[in-house]
């Protein structure tokens, strides 16, 4: 059917305004209320026929409208004594006309950023290419998992961190029960990681207060190993241990909602 | 080394780093000042535009990068790579300039502009990592505020955010002669 | 499309290709004889070489593809990004090489050589994808058999398995009689 074509084009309420102030070549600063929000009660309704689901915010827009409407049709009532009323006297389309202009603005500028995204497919980078052809991406290429690393010498460090750890949890009582879970650590551990691109052991571990949290988070580590999605790396040996973000080959080029 | 050698240890270094590497480190390992290695880059780039090359050095997302030539895209094609950007939905893509232009932003503020919901359409871009956590907004509940990532200059050749093109002049222009009048 | 087109094209095409290109894929898109290819992408390489680049365009694993120039190597390991072939450890080594040159061959087989147990070399060898499985001997329990992959042949920068330095001839004469005696 036609029509669906038609009505995907919509980004929101405010696209759809905005294409209905146009397609009547209304003014922005001049609405006809009642025809706009005949015109987009109308297109509703014709979505509604359609079965289509109509999001909330088309709704919320068309209250919207409705209310305006109605405030016009009102006879404005006399200020009351003594009350200042220049709010009232505002013509509520100004603040439509505002959000309008200011949609728009962003629209355009949109577009011009299709525009541009259009222009970089013309040009190809080495990285990018490594990361279409489904190898591994440019980062785990240059820092393989485990480069220079041996798995003693993550479990060293490990044995290293955990040594600082002792005296302060198993001297003291009463350390509240902390709850760790591996794949909250995973999480933790590549927010930082995206963030930071690259990370010492000991930043990642440093902060850590009790053996439990060390040992959560060593295994979460190692499973974001497994996964492909961190990399360690030792440059010298004895060295410190560097993790690495890896990044993630795209699963879907898929385009968004 | 003479100036012919120090650009083609630049070529080298520009060439085979795995992400667009900046006049700071390329100072640094050649041990010249920035500024030097600015101007041979430059003549570098430009030597490349008059020998018609198939690809050539370009600023972008703070660094410097090898693309290919985009005359030959048609052939480049040919190889069955996938072009760099999927393409974006216009709702990603509206929610993509506004956080580009007004970063650090948070949701309900893109919510704003749009007037619509926007978190599939956030989710979508933090995916492609166009945008990302930058921090938080001081305010109740202490919102996720956004911004562009680097992944987002470089996928649209942008050497830095103030690369961006500038916003409609005369909307805003004229939104701020509305403004005017409203506060009259 | 005159030569120096022709050529920049080619270049455009090597400096894309994720892997090394073929001749015939270069041909095909190029719609010219492979041949007439094949001395281009020659010249092009002469071109590099005469203007001292900083990366030039190299026959290996069967196809071309741009390497950085190896006189520049110190300046590029600075870049943070650590050289393409970080050491093996002996071990692994040693159970790469009797791979390389005896393929395709099975753990047990490479163990009888070694005189010690290779599974962990060749999990780090399958992990760096520079060996892989390429199918299973018709023996009892179908083991698998070990091959090299074209990760090794770029590593090595080897064009195919041709290539490889020849053995001495008494060392691969006791390699051949290991495995005869396991065999039997």
């Amino acid at each position: 059917m036609s029509y669906n074509v038609q009505l995907e084009i919509f980004s929101g309420p405010m696209d759809l305004l905005l294409h209905l102030i146009q397609k009547n070549e209304m003014s922005i600063y001049d609405i006809p209320i009642a025809r706009i929000t005949e015109q987009y009660l109308e297109y509703l309704a014709t979505l509604q026929e359609l079965d289509v689901d109509i999001a909330s915010d088309f709704l919320v827009m068309a209250a919207t409208l409705i209310h305006m409407k109605a405030r016009l049709l009102l006879p404005k009532a006399p200020p009351a004594e003594g009350e200042e009323s220049e709010e009232e006297e505002l013509d509520p389309r100004e603040e439509l006309a505002r959000r309008l202009m200011e949609y728009k603005k962003y629209k355009e500028a949109s577009n011009l950023l299709r525009a541009l995204g259009e222009s970089q497919n013309l040009v190809w980078t080495r990285d990018i290419l490594l990361e279409a052809a489904g190898q591994p991406p440019s980062q785990a290429e240059a820092f393989p998992a485990l480069e220079g690393v041996s798995l003693d010498d993550l479990v060293a460090a490990l044995k290293n961190v955990l040594a600082g750890l002792t005296e302060t949890e198993e001297t003291s009582y009463r350390v509240p029960k902390e709850r760790f879970s591996i794949r909250q650590k995973m999480r933790d551990i590549l927010r930082l990681l995206r963030q930071e691109r690259r990370l010492s052991f000991q930043q990642l571990f440093g902060s850590h207060r009790s053996r439990t949290e060390v040992v959560v988070s060593f295994l979460a580590l190692l499973e974001l190993i497994r996964l492909g999605l961190a990399a360690a790396r030792q440059s010298l040996s004895f060295g410190a241990i560097e993790l690495f973000y890896v990044e993630r080959t795209r699963k879907k080029g898929g385009a968004g909602h | 080394m003479n100036i012919h050698e120090a650009k083609a240890v630049l070529e080298a270094l520009i060439f085979a780093a795995p992400a667009p590497v900046t006049l700071r480190e390329l100072a640094g390992i050649l041990q010249l000042h920035e500024n030097t290695v600015k101007v041979l880059v430059q003549q570098l780039k430009d030597d490349y535009q008059a020998k018609k090359c198939g690809f050539l050095p370009q600023e972008v997302a703070g660094g410097w990068q090898f693309c290919t030539n985009p005359q030959f895209a048609p052939y480049i094609a040919q190889l069955g790579r996938p072009p760099r950007n999927s393409p974006l939905s216009q709702a990603a893509l509206e929610t993509l300039a506004i956080i580009a232009y007004r970063q650090p932003i948070t949701r309900t503020e893109v919510e704003a502009i749009r007037g619509v919901r926007v978190d599939s359409a956030l989710t979508t871009l933090e995916e492609r990592q166009l945008i990302c956590e930058v921090g938080r907004k001081d305010a109740a509940g202490r919102p996720i505020l956004y911004g562009t990532t680097e992944a987002f200059l470089r996928s649209f050749g942008l050497r830095d955010l103030k690369d961006l093109p500038p916003l409609p002049e005369e909307f805003a222009l004229q939104l701020a002669a509305v403004e005017e009048e409203y506060d009259n």
